[in-house]
């Protein structure tokens, strides 16, 4: 089973946000990308449906800051291929991202696609049920475990407290990936820089999308309200519980 | 209320993999299943597989750990095996030409890398060797606990073991009241260039010892600088523990940024990166002078002395020894002519000091591998270290290393001496002892 | 194009979901501003239409394949319902099905899509405020005056005011055909746990920020101590740290303890979905910008091993 | 000078550099072999390599023999035994069995430098199969297979791959009567590991001892070596018994540094055996009225600071003729009883001038 893994660079939460001046977009100057969590996991999936039944597993992203070396790494944690899709510019939201990959996909050879379940600048929907409504082909989110069948996969797909539904769907199909499992491998920085040296990307020059059908009015950072009252020491915290009779 | 959890997941490697454990043994209505297993294992040797013995030794620089003859001098030198970790070279052996696959056992990550039994091998066993290399060949492979795993992901993603932002590496100065020159904002030529480290620039009690050593450095009217946000971990730890391309990449970084700034001298924190800059660094294309503070502010001791003009109040210190200022690059004396020029300071040594100084546990990659040693061992090695500066009478537990003062302090209280024993970075005790 | 807000409504094992009455409350607040009605989408489960007298309308779907939620039918049944009622805007709960139907729908009936919504509002056109960036940011978008669709964050309106008397007209709409390439096999209930955490006065809860499994312990003294139970964010789970049952959020369970002790959690807006009902929630984090000292009464910020291990020791000398 | 010769009996390495040794002082020498061939044991067993240099043993003991048959001063004779002796040195009439028949000659001096003999394992007891499994075997049996450049299983023919050598059999065991160290078994079992890896090298080799007796330079140049470059492994603790399990031979022991007991499959077993007295020795030592010390080695009377002076004046022993010796105790034994032949043959000729 050929396996495709959208892989996604998203703002990395452990650093502070900043809105730049507009007050439409995040502050480049201050943003570091990484790969969206939830992608990672698809990855690891992928590289352990891999493992279970052979096939190949081709890791496609857009060419972005340090995307490079997130390919590099996709390499060296056992990925066969790495497809960067170049030329497109900024591309705005999940529909238009869709539409990038999903063109893309057409020079590549895949049963089964792909990606994280969510991310956290999804604004107008998640990655993988909008490809698959564009490549006309079904899709599952939420899925935290894919057994591999013949012409199918059979998937759990995760529903609050834990209760889950399994699905069997006829490939080519995406699904969205809760978690994989196990965590996801690491790849050793020596390995990358070996396959650095040794590996190549593929390009693929990426066609425009449809520019998302909405627009950014205002980023703010969420009201506090009245947030909430800052403790000092655990004294105080003593009172509080003492205070809801907890202790 | 004790908890069981009925974990599915298994994400660790956690058991030695040479023991046999049945998944599940009652014995006369007991259950002794788990790791009271090993009674399960056939009582002869059936075997001697040296398969495993020899893929290891096959890897360059791991050679040495085939020539062990079984003096056992290591032993009663490891830290681990003290601590009750039934580990040591000589068993390491042992368990090799039993079969063990050290790539894929517990006891590739119990060494601190202290270099004890190197110490006394008469046969120059060389752990300090084999562990990185070894190590290196089990990451490659994907056998690494978790714990350390995630330490390699946060350094790779943002250049230090705690996973903060790069960008806040700079944050402690901001807040501090020394005046700190940050070399990347205000360039120019200085005579140090402090490499302030990541338990300095982000651990709670390490900024207090960086704003110490702030205090310290103004004081002594010392023209220094540091990169701030362009500083990386040394990279040293990554590299026992196994991760040495992780380690080229950092020491790149650093070396670069190194040859950025015009200075007379590297002063560095922290024990590791002084071994890193000093023995490590040059193969990367970097040869600077380095000093660690300790050697530096003994350098100055006659401006220092005038300076230290409150007391210590006749308390008794002693002074731990880390191993990689000491055996790995043996400097004993500077700590100690800087306590020494403290005013009323008692110092006092433990049993175990200087060239046999006991290992505090961080070493090697030991400091993100805590919880999984814990687990193999009956006490922590920071644990028995603190009780032994008990044992002599200790007021406060003098260190110079940065991986010490939250490691010591946590041992502090899990051995029930808190009150007892106060753990102090030498540049908070000479920053206490400059009166105001 | 009509101006109703049309409600996809989410039921499982014969009843409804709360996100249910959510949108159904904020949809018709949303009908008062379009000037159309409130219309509910009920895939499978007909039989529950009777509970939503707060609908103007319920259109229903039923047939073979719609008991039980399957992403393709259910896309198509909803695509369906659309066509039939065209609404000016579809409310989605931004849940694990409205995951499989709001993007779907956004991209076959070409319709703009806003995800992960606290709050949406009409006008000239449809402007909604997202929650993104793990709760870092607030995302105010206009999705134009066509027709639309948004994807609610559970817990973003409160359930009451969707819940009302009466029997609303309802209409049936035929269940169209499928490929059948998505076919449910069974739902797989989660194995009972030791401890039903949503039966807690007192929860312990952890979160990325206890940086080891190890490091679980100090947060389990200090539960017991508190006679508390221990509950944690999605990461921990994902790690194997601590099992499924004790998953608090999105993908977890929801809790409503009296006391709710966020130990290293950052608050992610899926984890919040989960906790927020909680009477006292109380937030120990080294990062000050936490989102989760934002639902949070008290907060402190500290090293949650500090406090913990300090909190115990004065808990057993009392 | 007129003398009568020094009378060196034995061809091996102790008695070859003997009489080399004389007839370098300048002394007539008689060099008297039992064998047809010169080299003594060395040559007899097939040594493949002398430890510990691992110099090929015919090339290093055609040194040795060409050394003496090159010098006009020794009269060597082969397949030749002393079967009596009477009289004094430096006088002394001994008797000569040859090929020519018995001949009587006189001697002026004697150096015996009749060596020992291999321990027979199946000597007292059969506790480890010599005689009744083929795949256990001695270390001169090994010397022989390593020397044809043949290293295989006996019982079939194949490549082992799996050797171990069973330390100190017939040596330091007060049941069997031979309490002593026999000095060489630590050094050759080393040094026939080394050589079986390299001729076998998918061929696993373990030593089973008590202790490693590597004297001097032989610990890093053979034992070390061993270990560290041949990968030998050595597991301390001794084999009690052998036993044939299926097509392979079981040995059972105690792994003393795990302190559990072993019970590990080996292909061949090389039986690491000591050295005793040989029956020349004994029987020099009653034709020459030589006392025998308590190990039935032929005794020395000087102690430490004379290690080859026997009871008799002008009657030497050398080599393993006294006890346990390596190459380099024998031929150092050897000069200098060369020295002290002549030394007595010269001081007598003095006091008769």
């Amino acid at each position: 089973m050929n396996t495709v893994v959208l892989l996604k660079r998203v703002p990395d939460l452990v650093e502070d946000l900043e809105v730049d001046s507009s007050g439409t977009a995040l502050d480049s100057e201050h943003l570091k990308l990484t790969l969206n969590e939830f992608d990672d996991h698809a990855l690891e999936q992928a590289l352990l449906l891999k493992e279970g039944g052979g096939g190949e597993v081709t890791a496609v992203a857009l060419d972005s800051e340090d995307v490079d070396k997130m390919l590099f790494t996709a390499l060296a944690k056992g990925a066969d291929r790495a497809l960067k899709i170049t030329g497109t510019g900024a591309v705005n939201g999940t529909s238009e991202l869709a539409e990038v990959f999903a063109q893309a996909l057409g020079s590549v050879n895949y049963d089964l696609v792909l990606t994280g379940v969510q991310a956290s600048d999804d604004i107008d929907g998640q990655l993988a049920p909008t490809v698959a409504a564009k490549l006309s082909v079904p899709c599952i989110e939420v899925i935290t475990g894919v057994e591999a069948g013949d012409g199918s996969v059979t998937v759990h797909k995760e529903y609050a407290g834990g209760v889950l539904a399994e699905f069997e769907m006829t490939l080519p199909g995406v699904l969205g990936i809760q978690a994989a499992a196990q965590s996801p491998r690491y790849a050793p920085v020596s390995k990358v820089r070996q396959i650095q040296d040794s590996a190549t990307l593929d390009e693929v020059a990426g066609a425009g999308g449809d520019n998302g059908k909405f627009s950014i009015v205002v980023m703010t950072p969420p009201e506090t309200g009245e947030g909430a009252q800052m403790l000092e020491s655990v004294e105080e915290l003593i009172a509080v519980l003492d205070s809801k009779g907890v202790i | 209320m004790t908890e069981r959890y009925n974990l599915t997941v298994n994400t660790g490697r956690e058991k030695d993999q040479s023991f046999v454990e049945k998944e599940s043994a009652v014995i006369e209505g007991i259950d002794v299943s788990g790791r009271w297993n090993r009674m399960f294992v056939p009582r002869e040797i059936q075997d001697y597989d040296l398969t495993n013995m020899h893929k290891l030794t096959a890897i360059p620089g791991a050679e040495s750990m085939g020539w062990c003859y079984q003096c056992a001098q290591c032993m009663p030198a490891c830290p681990v095996d003290t601590a009750g970790g039934d580990y040591g070279p000589r068993k390491i052996f042992r368990r090799l030409e039993l079969g063990m696959d050290l790539l894929d056992s517990r006891d590739l990550w119990l060494c601190t890398t202290c270099a004890n039994c190197l110490r006394v091998c008469p046969k120059e066993v060389d752990m300090i060797k084999i562990m990185p290399v070894a190590r290196a060949a089990a990451v490659l492979e994907g056998n690494v606990p978790a714990e350390l795993l995630e330490m390699f992901q946060n350094v790779a993603e943002y250049g230090n073991p705690m996973g903060q932002s790069a960008r806040k590496r700079a944050a402690w100065i901001r807040k501090s009241d020394a005046e700190i020159r940050v070399l990347p904002k205000d360039p120019g030529p200085v005579d140090v260039l402090w490499f302030v480290g990541d338990f300095y620039a982000y651990h709670g009690r390490g900024v207090d010892a960086a704003n110490a050593m702030a205090r310290v450095f103004n004081a002594l009217d010392v023209d220094f600088g540091v990169l701030g946000a362009d500083e990386r971990t040394d990279g040293d730890s990554q590299r026992l523990a196994g991760e040495p391309g992780l380690y080229e990449e950092l020491a790149e970084h650093n070396i670069e940024q190194f040859k950025q700034h015009e200075h007379e001298r590297i002063v560095v924190s922290g024990p590791h990166a002084y071994n890193a800059i000093k023995n490590e660094y040059p193969a990367m294309g970097g040869e600077f002078e380095v000093e660690h503070y300790t050697q530096f502010l003994a350098d100055q001791i006659d401006e220092l002395k005038p300076l230290l003009t409150g007391s210590f109040g006749n308390r008794k210190v002693t002074f731990h020894d880390p191993c990689y200022l000491g055996r790995h690059n043996g400097e004993y004396d500077a700590p100690r002519d800087l306590l020494e020029a403290v005013p009323d300071l008692d110092l006092i040594e433990m049993y175990r000091c200087k060239e046999q100084g006991y290992c505090c546990g961080g070493g090697g990659g030991g400091m993100w591998l805590d919880g999984f040693a814990a687990e193999q061992q009956s006490e922590r090695l920071s644990e028995n270290r603190v009780k032994e500066a008990v044992m002599v009478g200790a007021d406060v537990l003098a260190v110079c290393c940065p991986y010490e003062v939250s490691r010591f302090e946590d041992a502090v209280k899990s051995t029930n001496n808190d009150g007892k024993l106060e753990v102090l970075d030498i540049i908070e005790i000479l920053d206490q002892c400059m009166g105001a | 194009m009509s101006q109703d807000v049309l409600v996809v409504a989410e039921h499982g094992q014969g009843k409804f979901d709360d996100i249910t009455f959510e949108m159904l409350g904020a949809g018709k607040a949303l009908a008062a501003q379009t000037g159309g009605a409130c219309v509910v989408a009920l895939i499978g489960g007909s039989d529950l239409a009777s509970q939503l007298g707060a609908a103007d309308k319920v259109v229903t779907v039923d047939g073979e394949g719609l008991e039980n939620f399957n992403p393709e039918s259910h896309s198509a049944a909803l695509a369906a319902i659309v066509e039939s009622t065209s609404p000016r805007v579809v409310m989605i709960g931004y849940t694990s099905m409205g995951m499989d139907l709001a993007s779907a729908l956004s991209v076959k009936a070409d319709m703009a899509l806003a995800a992960s919504c606290l709050e949406v509002q009409a006008g000239d056109t449809v402007t909604a405020v997202s929650q993104l960036y793990g709760g870092k940011l607030n995302v105010k978008t206009d999705l134009g005056a066509g027709p639309c669709v948004v994807s609610m964050l559970a817990g973003s309106s409160p359930a009451d005011a969707g819940k009302g008397d009466g029997a609303p007209a309802t209409e049936t709409v035929a269940a169209p055909a499928t490929d059948g390439k998505v076919r449910f096999v069974r739902l797989i209930e989660p194995e009972a746990g030791d401890v039903d955490i949503t039966a807690q006065d007192i929860l312990v809860a952890i979160g990325r920020g206890i940086g080891t499994k190890d490091d679980i312990e100090v947060a389990e003294e200090l539960a017991e101590e508190l006679d508390a139970a221990i509950a944690a964010s999605r990461p921990i789970v994902d790690s194997g740290w601590l099992p499924k049952n004790r998953q608090v959020g999105k993908s977890g369970v929801k809790v409503t303890p009296k006391v709710y002790i966020a130990l290293g959690i950052s608050g992610a807006p899926e984890h919040i979905e989960g906790m927020k009902g909680a009477a006292t929630i109380i937030a120990i984090n080294t990062d000050k910008n936490a989102p989760i000292f934002n639902v949070a009464h008290y907060g402190m910020v500290e090293d949650l091993f500090d406090v913990c291990e300090e909190l115990t020791e004065e808990l057993q000398d009392r | 000078m007129d003398h009568n010769p020094i009378l060196v009996i034995g061809g091996g390495p102790a008695g070859l550099e003997a009489a080399r040794g004389a007839a370098e002082l300048g002394y007539k020498t008689l060099l008297v072999e039992k064998a047809g061939v010169l080299g003594g044991t060395p040559i007899q067993a097939d040594y493949a390599a002398l430890t510990p240099d691992m110099e090929n043993t015919e090339v290093a003991m055609k040194r040795m023999t060409d050394a003496v048959e090159d010098d006009p001063l020794v009269d060597i004779r082969m397949e030749t035994v002393v079967t009596g002796a009477s009289g004094e040195v430096p006088d002394l009439t001994v008797t000569l069995n040859g090929p020519s028949g018995e001949e009587q000659v006189q001697v002026g001096s004697v150096i015996v430098a009749t060596g020992f003999q291999h321990f027979d394992p199946g000597r007292e007891t059969q506790m480890y199969g010599y005689y009744e499994y083929d795949d256990v075997i001695t270390l001169v049996d090994t010397e022989r297979m390593l020397k044809a450049g043949n290293f295989v299983r006996p019982s079939t023919g194949e490549t082992p791959k799996r050797v171990c050598f069973i330390q100190c059999v017939g040596s330091r065991d007060r049941q069997i009567g031979n309490q002593w160290c026999s000095k060489v078994c630590c050094g050759i079992a080393c040094k026939e590991a080394i050589e079986i890896r390299h001729m076998v090298p998918d061929c696993q080799v373990f030593v089973f001892y008590i202790d490693m007796r590597m004297y001097g330079f032989w610990e890093d140049e053979i034992y070390w070596k061993a270990q560290e470059e041949s990968k030998v492994s050595f597991i301390r603790g001794i084999v009690t018994e052998i036993t044939k399990r299926g097509d392979t031979v079981v040995v059972k022991g105690e792994d003393t540094t795990k302190g559990r007991p072993e019970e590990v499959a080996m292909d061949v077993v090389i039986l690491s055996v000591g050295k005793e007295p040989s029956a020349g020795t004994v029987q020099m030592a009653e034709i020459f009225g030589l006392p025998l010390e308590s190990h039935g080695f032929i005794e020395t009377t000087g102690g430490a600071l004379n290690t080859v002076a026997t009871s008799v004046p002008g009657v030497f022993a050398v080599g393993a003729s006294v006890g346990p010796a390596d190459l380099e105790d024998s031929v150092s034994s050897a000069g200098a009883a060369a020295m002290k032949a002549a030394g007595f043959l010269r001081k007598h000729a003095l006091a008769n001038a």
